[in-house]
């Protein structure tokens, strides 16, 4: 499936949810306990992501043709965020990547999260994701980050 | 001074009527930064709208006038604080910028290599890195003075550590993050006996209980307006005369000086020696009107009311088990710190939010503390005169449904 | 864009209707502070009212909307001087504190012993004790490029005393006391050729005229709310981002940093890193509001009447026979100083306060630049968009009855 | 004639101007102008009153008993008032200089010379003849200042 097909995907599950934030967020809370993204011998400092209250661990991996990504955190909403994000992006070529507007937040009601204050990693594991693609992108080869 | 009614106080501050996510707004983050009474905004307004000029330079009418009204504020900061004279009240961009004028100007001039500063383990980061940046610019050394797990200082703690080469202590009237309130009379009162000058940061105490600088005898007293109820990017340095007259210069520029050639300058007395620039005239003018507000409500009642709102707020939370409240000491102002078991505080803070209730969560801008406590932030409810025992409740009942959905 | 009407922009600023000494108010002391519309003032109280919160730091929802506000904010100054990121705008407290903070965090980085730091004989004190303190603390020396008695600047006297040790230019871009538009980027051009970085005092350019600072190729452009129509206690340093990154901390307390332990911090990334503290929030969000205000009269429309207000103002002027301009280039923004033969400066300014006409007198924080006169100061009448062909006539009238009761 | 009644014969002389500055003014002004109060060859930098847009140096005099006072000023407005002042505390004891409310200033209208802004010297004036007076009182013997 396309990035696009990904987030139509999250949009439609979503829409179920309505105007009911309670639903979303247990949405989100249960992604988060599901999903055990990095193992803790993973988390190492150096995958950490600055600026959030927080702590957020990313590993993206390229194997010359398509990028995967995983990522995790110690807040049980900002995992399930990562999560998404992942779920949209996992296995796409850097230059899809790097293009992909990721409209779907705004679309599902958590805009909110992609905010710049720096309490939140949304943002900055996005931006990290995309400076990695980037990186991929100019190399060509094979690299984990 | 009429009696207190939390009711009618609440309908002074109109930033308090809305609704959050469909929720009454429930504003527990006074900590970060208290709203402003009504009278507050209208001195603003009302400046901006009839009275703008600038101070200190024209002789033309409004200049004078705004003039007076300006050093007119602060005489009313300095009755506030209880300073001996109103040459003593420095205004300032807030305790931030008050902080590092002292470290700068007070560092320039008595802080040379081996000198010693010395600071607590509660402190603000806007009382820690002006401190550690001073000592490395001197090669003078920083000494952390520590505290017990309830989040007290020990008096002997402090004045053990004090050597013949402490040139400052700078510590916190109130802990931002725990709500303990230092028993600072008694550590300045220590230190005078080294002859080491005292500075108090009291960004988190001028909203919630009286300062007098001279019964305290303090050298250097810090705080902001905005955590009092007053406008932004204002702030307060007291210090006593002999320092502002025996320190140089912090930033320079205009209205600083008596007379400037390219060979050399002559400065202004204190304040004016320290008070480069146009200065943030408005907020002056709200500042003063914000005490005259406080005053209006006085201390005595404000001190009742929110140790009532403290004990409450600590009671209730003390009977749910999953909570454990950080910083136990006995002498506390209405900040209530917790963390949820098993749950990080940004977590709870995000679904609380939801409901409607505003707290803070994190490091509070107190890593080292955070450090201690071997946590990674805290949930903070930081109160103010105008919160309710009812916003209590919701609060609690809200915890509860957060602690409900994330565990 | 609507047709430009002084007549209905005055209507947007209500501080222009009142009375002085019984006659209507003639505001022309811009050069001092403007004053600020309607729009302004409402932001600012709107602000107060609904949206107050602290930045940056809270999860909750009113503080996540006003940093977003914020952080718009920047966005609008960014474009207002059209640099090439939003990263590159400091705020600060005004164009002193921009100033205070490249002569300390430049100088820090790039200023040592031996070093040449550049300026004109006409800069505001802002723009020379900042400079003159950095001098003494490393040990360099401050070079001063002359003016003629036009009160203009060669751009070949300029590139003239560049030398290798030559390590920052700081020039005004216009002249507050003499209202001369100095020929910056052709000097900043020829600083660059030197491999030398320019900063540009901008305080009293940005309310008369557009400013690119890639046009420019400025490093450094600085300037304050309170004189375009903003609120007091903001200003800007545009820095560029080569530089921000290069330059260490200058102010340190909360917000600044990534990580702080009491063995070393991690700072955060410009802007950040530069604005410890709890920021001038209401500040930020109400200069945005004066730049979209601006914007809406956008400056041809400025730049053109202000220019021939000016040239009336300079032309009736010329007729008296007693009076002298003090600032004669033929590149001049709207504001014209003068002395009157055998009256002191003091004794006008009185005289036509009496009769509404509010101007400023005085050295106007340029005193080297009177010593180049030999004058003890000027009367300066400095003018903004809103104010007229007919004021200038009452002004003129005034200070003929002013000469006439003095002589 | 003792400070106050001073005071009270230049509130009396004044009342004839009622509500008109412009008399008022005049009336400063000509005594500006009609006083040499210094002698260029007096007027010394160590005389200087700091911080006033106009220059103003003050002259005092304790021959023991009486203070006498001669101020000056390149301003004439500045000058008038200076004189005023002078005309009221002039041949005083110090003791009545140090006290003197000089609540004139206010009676007759010109209490704007009083604003605590810089650019007016009358405030600084009447500081340093207060200072020098208390100077002369805890010394005692005749002195020049
Ligand atoms: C040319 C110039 N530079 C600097 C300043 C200082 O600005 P502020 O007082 O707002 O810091 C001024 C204002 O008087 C000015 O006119
Ligand atoms: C204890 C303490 N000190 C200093 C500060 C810094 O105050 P400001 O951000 O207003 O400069 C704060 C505010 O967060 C504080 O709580």
């Amino acid at each position: 499936m396309s990035i696009e097909e990904n987030e139509k995907e999250i949009i439609d599950e979503f829409n179920i949810f309505g105007d009911d934030w309670e639903s979303r967020y247990e949405y989100i809370i249960d992604l988060g306990k599901s999903l055990p993204l990095l193992s803790d011998a993973e988390k190492h400092d150096n995958l950490l992501i600055k600026g959030c209250q927080s702590k957020m661990w990313l590993k993206t991996y390229f194997d010359g043709t398509l990028m995967s990504i995983r990522a995790d955190s110690d807040a049980i909403i900002t995992k399930g965020m990562a999560a998404l994000v992942i779920r949209v992006l996992n296995n796409h070529r850097p230059e899809e990547i790097v293009n992909a507007p990721l409209n779907f937040i705004d679309a599902i009601g958590l805009k909110e999260h992609l905010s710049p204050t720096r309490a939140n990693g949304l943002t900055s594991l996005i931006k990290q994701i995309k400076l990695d693609a980037l990186a991929y992108l100019s190399k060509g080869s094979s690299e984990t980050k | 001074m009429a009696i207190f009614n939390p009711i009618d106080i609440r309908k002074d501050f109109p930033t308090l009527e809305q609704k959050v996510n469909k929720h009454n707004l429930i504003y527990f983050d006074n900590g970060a930064t208290a709203h402003k009474p009504k009278v507050v905004i209208n001195s603003i307004q009302e400046y901006y709208t009839n009275k703008n000029s600038n101070i200190h330079r024209g002789v033309h009418t409004l200049s004078r006038q705004i003039t007076e009204a300006y050093e007119q504020a602060r005489v009313t900061v300095q009755h506030f604080v209880n300073a001996a004279f109103s040459h003593e009240i420095v205004f300032t961009k807030g305790t931030t910028d008050s902080i590092n004028l002292v470290a700068y100007s007070f560092g320039k001039r008595f802080v040379k290599a081996g000198d010693e500063v010395m600071i607590s383990a509660m402190e603000h980061h806007s009382n820690i890195l002006p401190w550690m940046q001073l000592c490395e610019d001197r090669g003078a050394s920083l000494k952390v003075v520590p505290i017990n797990k309830a989040g007290e200082i020990k008096v002997e703690d402090f004045t053990k550590l004090i050597t013949d080469r402490t040139k400052l202590v700078a510590i916190t009237h109130v802990s931002n993050t725990l709500g303990t309130i230092n028993p600072i009379k008694e550590i300045i009162h220590n230190a005078h006996l080294r002859n080491v000058p005292v500075l108090i940061d009291g960004a988190q105490a001028v909203p919630h209980l009286k300062v007098d600088v001279q019964d305290l005898d303090a050298d250097f007293y810090c705080f902001s307006a905005h955590k009092m109820f007053g406008p932004t990017g204002v702030g307060v340095l007291y210090a006593k005369e002999k320092w502002l007259n025996e320190m140089p210069p912090y930033q320079s520029g205009g209205g600083i000086i008596q007379t400037v050639s390219f060979e050399g300058v002559t400065y202004a007395p204190a304040p004016l020696k320290f008070e480069a620039g146009t200065p943030h005239i408005a907020g002056g003018i709200g500042l003063a009107t914000a005490i005259n507000y406080i005053n209006q409500i006085g201390f005595e009642q404000i001190e009742k009311y929110e140790n009532e709102l403290l004990n409450y707020a600590q009671s209730q939370l003390h009977q749910m088990e999953e909570v454990e409240i950080i910083g136990q000491s006995e002498h506390k102002a209405a900040v209530v710190s917790f963390i949820v078991k098993g749950l990080h505080p940004y977590d709870v803070g995000m679904i609380l939010d939801k409901y409607g209730v505003a707290v803070r969560t994190g490091h509070h801008c107190t890593q080292p503390l955070m450090d201690y406590y071997k946590i990674p932030g805290t949930i903070r409810a930081s109160l103010a005169f105008y919160n309710t025992f009812e916003e209590i409740d919701t609060f609690v009942t809200a915890l509860k449904k957060a602690i409900k959905m994330l565990s």
